[in-house]
């Protein structure tokens, strides 16, 4: 779906022609990144072949955003880690109303609504760290990867001796439903973990929007954000370890969001920026 | 004061001035859900109609948002010039268009009534104007800016180069430099949008910007497009910093949803200006916008999205800032469904923040839940292009691999230029002839040539 | 609807300022034409009250093609001349089809093939001309016009000798649904009269398209057409003149389409060119 | 022969040439009503690739339409011109749009290749171009043509003044010329559509255009636009015709539904040549084309829209034309359901016929049942005028009273000229600065001048 101009078999008699229109010297230089560089010139236009594999690309990550959340394998993934969960869904029905209304994408519904209430009615203590799997954008993000980034967090949750409520599975989630979920559940925290949209080169890319004392009608601005989490991005165990960072400044300080500053590098080996292989390379160094 | 038109044997009631220009609005999904919208074609009709006949001076009476409420109305009221108005006080909204079209209104003209214009006015005769005089307008007005590099000469166009990176991989982003300065973009700056908000990974950040440029004495600005708090917590700590960034919208309340303020803006202007960094001016900040914004944060107060939008630009006149982007197709298909309702928001965008005086690039994007391809940017790209837009985004091969998002490519600016005849900005072309990556005559070399680069790639080759 | 600017009340205070914003002197040549001439210049810019104007009747007349025919009305109108009628539908089965599938609004959907199919099993003889009344992509101009220029055309044929087929009313028809119809009808040609597709000034005008041994299949080309029938374009009764003489004419030749050439103002007074008020006066006579 | 491509871990196959043209083609309305279009993006995007991949010569052997069942096919074949095609006889369709962008394809060389390049071949490779590739490739090719003035030279565009009037009215008619020439518009010809097609009221027409254009020695052409067995009769007998005009398509069953074909065409066409009225040259035919004319007739032999459309194209290139032009939103959304896909034909159709050595206008219109609006012919036009396109229509405020269409008015012409420093035929221009209607510069001057109608004005409101 996500494959490389280079891999496509189908191209190999342009690809013949393709020094006739100009190759770009510094093409091997896609090592270093997933970004579309060197793809060189036809006159000052984009090779022909680069611009359909980019049609290519548009149309399998615009079919991406309908893939439906199968919530079963996600359940049966939980359970095989005895992980209890809870299942939810938000206002909008289906994926075409949740396009269209984010509104109802941030709220819950009312059977939702009354199966945390009834849940929330059995406990006696109320949890440090509520945790959502919401399909967001990207459901396919979300089977990929969500049940193991909430078991990882679990595990190192429960080793700082933070209690955990059950994983809320969300369909036709956005990121505001998390503040919903957290009040219901009376937890101190809310860590929701969502498909971010689909990007032509990344349909399956995660991100935690970490959010302290939440309740309704927060804003954005009293949230943290992990993003890109992707095997071609910010690793399962880094966004773990900066999560907890997050969670654990924040029980610190009483409040997350803008002035909680992620300084967790300083603690944690997560800043890829100063781990890179080469370096700025165009400094030889 | 509500308002009213009679078309086609019907009366058609506006309850305040708000509504009124939420109806006047072309159709966008937006302002459907915002339940604001117009509910027939007629009805909008009519109230452009209603909105063509309302006095200038009316928008100093009737705010959309109540003063007391909301600092960024206050902010509109307070530096508004009566001296500039004059020149226009006595039209109605038709006759500012009118007027705007008019051969009076010469670039000189449209610069000397800038101050006396309120975002809502500006909006309001944005709506009743079709495209052509979007383009039109926009093209006389020339906003010129300047810190290490002079933007927005008219003949010109500018590009940030944007080197997103899923892990802010300082070789990734590098890769992208390069490949963008070979292609001869990054004259408005060259911007990363850093993948996490971590303080170290994003200093570590500014300061390769800042080796690349001095290294290789590129005529452009840096940034690193964190927080402001983030940015501001950079500078104190003296880590090198040329422009500095952040997302502003047209309410208190949305600003305040991004964790800013005017308070917190002042202070970041203020510290940037400090710094005394720019080269050829001190035009030291750089904003984004975008239509929807204020609905998705729950703080449009029933306005429609398009005059939160303009609003957003007054706040980013306080700052003189050397760049501001709508991001016109980035926030996604809730605010605006397809391809015509973005090219029609993009071009809006820039006519009213050229209008108001700001040197409005354009984000040409859209996302993967949109109804929208890169034909539907081609054409954005192409109208902005005439309109005379100060800058576009340049990304390898239009794909953003870290937000997700296609926008324009580095050869998108490329083929602009050869289509209208354009240049960088003067400055950054001439760093392009000595670096042999454009001839002589400002056009782009043959390809595969690596300019300046070529010792540091051939030793990174060898390795 | 379909106002001009000039009777718009509304547009006062624009019309005070307009001279700043350059009028046309020639603005008074509008009473020779109902095209929008002389509308001054904003720089080289239409003026805002012509443009919004202009935004009105584009509401209006898209309004217009959804307009379903009242075929109530007409029949009620062809009962009070004692004119027979059938009421036949197309197989596009509503508007949105109707726009989407031009090929369904060219045939009979089953029902009213039958209904044709019987009524001709009980004619011992077929006629000269059928005549069907089609809404085409204007019911307003059918409506407004359609029975009286049947009316007035039968009439007319019956005055010629002409036997006539009870008239047909075709709801979401296009022009070669007449051959369809003339066929089942065994007529030896058919009149159809078609709702033309709204203007922005004339959202009420009619077409007519006349075939000559019509028949499933047949092209265009096999066709004469009359256009721009409405009050402020040709009138029914020099329609109805220009028909009869294509029929006459036809008749005589064997067909009708490209190579029947209307040369009926040697008979008939109808071209307007040719009475024009002040003919052309750029010449000074 | 049949084709096939893997993406996405499916093989999508294609069971001949036409099936894989019209799988390839960017969607639209018509193409699904005909049942040929792609039933999903990947499988679009499928076809594209293989596509791409197709040899140019392939075409000389896969006829979309057989040669024996079509004449316009016969036409293709029999007309192809192999030395000119032999310069881009390696190229696959891929390699061919590589090499149309690319410097190489200078102007010149582009002219070289023309008669060497069948419909098939441009209609494929525009199917696989986005927007800024047929802006960028038809803005490379100059078409001049030559009657009484010179169309088509870069820097210029013109006009057609199309002054319809419901009941041909005589007085009507004048008054909108006038108003035309007063706004600079009608060098590309003064063309009327009659109403009728009354033979006296048609050939009163053509002698009132002759008189006009005579008595005020305009640097233009007369067109009534009737069938063209109507205009051959009328020349016959005596009456003034300076160009002939025909709605053609690119299937001879179309042709034929349309009353015409290649015979009638030709004879046409030697008729007008032997009248020698053009002062500075022969170029004597007109035709109109569009989208969707095919499929209408039930005559496109499962071809898709747009290659019928192209195939047109070498219809009217036998004869040499002054003027054709694709009407592109006119049939209707039954074909181009909205202004996203009336733009991108426009685009695709001027850019064909420009590849084809044709002088292209471009009709930018819509219907009232279409969704489309003035803000589309708006983006259609800008971009037109950036590609380069020969002409357009004027009419009296975009609405064709008659044709119960709109389409662009005498001041979207001198929109266009003024945001891209165009002009009209230089003959016609120098008429307008002489007759007081441009000044010196070549823009128009102070809006209400009569110029040389001053007398003839004020005969008639003495009256
Ligand atoms: C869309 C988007 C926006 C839109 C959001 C509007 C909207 N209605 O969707 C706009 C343009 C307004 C925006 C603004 C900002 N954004 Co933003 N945004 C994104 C983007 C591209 C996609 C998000 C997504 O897919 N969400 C999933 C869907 C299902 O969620 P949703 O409920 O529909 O949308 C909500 C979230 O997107 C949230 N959100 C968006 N951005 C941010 C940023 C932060 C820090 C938080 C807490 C929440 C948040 O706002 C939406 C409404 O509640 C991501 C990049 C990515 N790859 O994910 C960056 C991203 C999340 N944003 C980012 C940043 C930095 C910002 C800004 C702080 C920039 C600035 N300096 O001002 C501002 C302010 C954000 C705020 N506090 O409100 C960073 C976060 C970095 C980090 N790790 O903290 C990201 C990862 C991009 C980046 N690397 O620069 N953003
Ligand atoms: C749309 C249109 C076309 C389209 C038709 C394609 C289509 N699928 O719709 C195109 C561009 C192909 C076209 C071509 C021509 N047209 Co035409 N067309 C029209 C228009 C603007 C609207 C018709 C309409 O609303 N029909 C009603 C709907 C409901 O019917 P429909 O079934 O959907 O569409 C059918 C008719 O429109 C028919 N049709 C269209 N034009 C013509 C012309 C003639 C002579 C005939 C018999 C049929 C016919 O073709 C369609 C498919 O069967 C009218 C003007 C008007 N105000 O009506 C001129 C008009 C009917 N056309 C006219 C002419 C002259 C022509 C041409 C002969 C021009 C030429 N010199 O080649 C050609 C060839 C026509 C033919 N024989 O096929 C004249 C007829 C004059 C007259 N009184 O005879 C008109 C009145 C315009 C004008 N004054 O110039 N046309």
């Amino acid at each position: 779906m996500t494959s490389k101009p280079e891999n496509n078999h189908n191209l190999s008699k342009n690809e013949v022609d393709i020094d006739e229109y100009q190759n770009d010297k510094w093409h091997e230089l896609r090592r270093f990144t997933q970004a579309r560089i060197g793809l060189g010139r036809a006159g000052v236009s984009l090779p022909t072949h680069h611009q359909l594999q980019f049609n290519l690309d548009h149309a399998a990550a615009r079919d991406a955003v309908h893939i439906p959340l199968n919530c079963e394998t996600i359940v049966q993934e939980l359970a095989n880690h005895s992980l209890p969960h809870v299942r939810l869904h938000s206002r909008a029905q289906h994926r075409s109303e949740y396009l269209q209304r984010p509104d109802l994408g941030r709220r819950l519904n009312r059977a939702s609504v009354e199966t945390l209430t009834q849940y929330q009615s059995t406990q006696s203590t109320s949890s440090d760290v509520a945790i959502v799997l919401a399909d967001g954008l990207s459901s396919v993000a979300v089977q990929s990867q969500g049940s193991e980034l909430s078991r990882k967090l679990i595990e190192s949750l429960t080793n700082h001796s933070l209690r955990v409520s059950p994983i809320c599975i969300v369909e036709q989630g956005r990121v505001a439903i998390g503040d919903e979920i957290g009040e219901l559940l009376q937890a101190k925290s809310v860590v929701l973990i969502v498909g971010e949209r689909p990007g032509l080169s990344s349909p399956d890319s995660l991100g935690i929007y970490y959010t302290y004392a939440p309740k309704l009608g927060l804003t954005d601005a009293n949230r943290n954000c992990i993003s890109n989490i992707r095997p071609a991005g910010l690793s399962i165990d880094d966004a773990v370890a900066r999560c907890c960072w997050l969670i654990l400044e924040a029980n610190k300080l009483g409040y997350s969001g803008v002035n909680l500053k992620d300084k967790s590098q300083e603690s944690a080996d997560n800043a890829a920026a100063i781990n890179s292989p080469t370096g700025n390379f165009l400094l030889g160094n | 004061m509500s308002f009213f038109a009679d078309v086609a044997n019907q009366r058609f009631h506006f309850a305040d001035l708000k509504t009124l220009l939420a109806k006047a609005t072309p159709l966008r999904s937006g302002d459907c859900l915002a339940g604001v919208a117009a509910a027939s074609m007629l009805e909008r009709a009519a109230a452009q109609l209603a909105l063509a006949e309302l006095p200038l001076k009316h928008f100093l009476n009737e705010l959309v948002i109540p003063y007391e409420q909301d600092e960024v109305s206050r902010l509109i009221v307070d530096s508004h010039d009566l001296s500039a108005f004059s020149v226009v006080s006595h039209l109605t909204v038709g006759d500012f268009r009118n007027w705007l079209l008019s051969d009076s209104a010469t670039p000189e003209a449209l610069q000397l009534i800038r101050a006396g214009l309120t975002p809502e006015m500006v909006a309001a005769v944005s709506k009743i104007m079709r495209v052509q005089d979007l383009i039109l307008v926009a093209q006389k007005c020339e906003v010129v800016t300047k810190f290490n590099n002079t933007l927005g000469l008219s003949g010109h166009m500018a590009t940030r180069l944007q080197p997103n990176h899923q892990t802010d991989d300082i070789s990734g982003i590098a890769a992208s430099i390069l490949d963008g300065l070979l292609y001869g973009n990054g004259d408005a700056v060259i911007g990363i949008n850093p993948a996490t908000d971590n303080y170290a990974a994003v200093t570590q950040l500014m300061k390769m910007l800042d080796e690349v440029i001095t290294h290789y004495q590129i005529p452009t600005q840096s940034c690193v497009l964190t927080h402001v708090t983030t940015q501001l917590e950079a500078i104190n700590k003296g880590v090198p910093v040329d422009i500095v960034f952040q997302s502003i919208a047209g309410t208190q309340g949305t600003n305040e949803s991004f964790g800013v303020s005017l308070s917190v803006l002042d202070e970041a202007y203020d510290t940037a200006l400090s710094l005394k960094r720019g080269k050829v001016g001190d035009n030291v900040m750089y904003f984004e916008t975008g239509q929807g914004s204020a609905l998705s944060a729950n703080a449009h107060h029933g306005v429609d999205q398009q005059t939160c939008e303009a609003r957003a630009y007054v706040v980013a006149r306080r700052y003189n800032p050397l760049l501001i982007n709508t991001v016109v197709g980035f926030i996604g298909p809730e605010y605006l469904y397809d391809g015509k309702q973005i090219i029609r928001a993009g071009l809006e965008d820039h006519f009213c923040g050229k209008l108001l005086g700001l040197p409005m690039g354009v984000d040409v994007c859209y996302t993967n839940h949109a109804e929208a391809d890169q034909d539907d940017m081609d054409m954005l790209l192409t109208q902005l292009g005439v309109a005379g837009v100060n800058f576009i985004m340049g990304i390898p091969g239009s794909d953003d691999i870290m937000l997700n998002y296609q926008t324009t490519s580095y050869h998108d600016a490329l083929y602009i230029r050869d289509v209208l005849g354009k240049q960088p900005a003067p400055e950054f072309t001439r760093w392009l002839q000595n670096m042999d990556i454009f001839e002589g005559n400002g056009r782009i070399g043959q390809a595969g040539r690596l300019g300046p680069f070529e010792s540091s790639f051939k030793a990174l080759v060898k390795e």
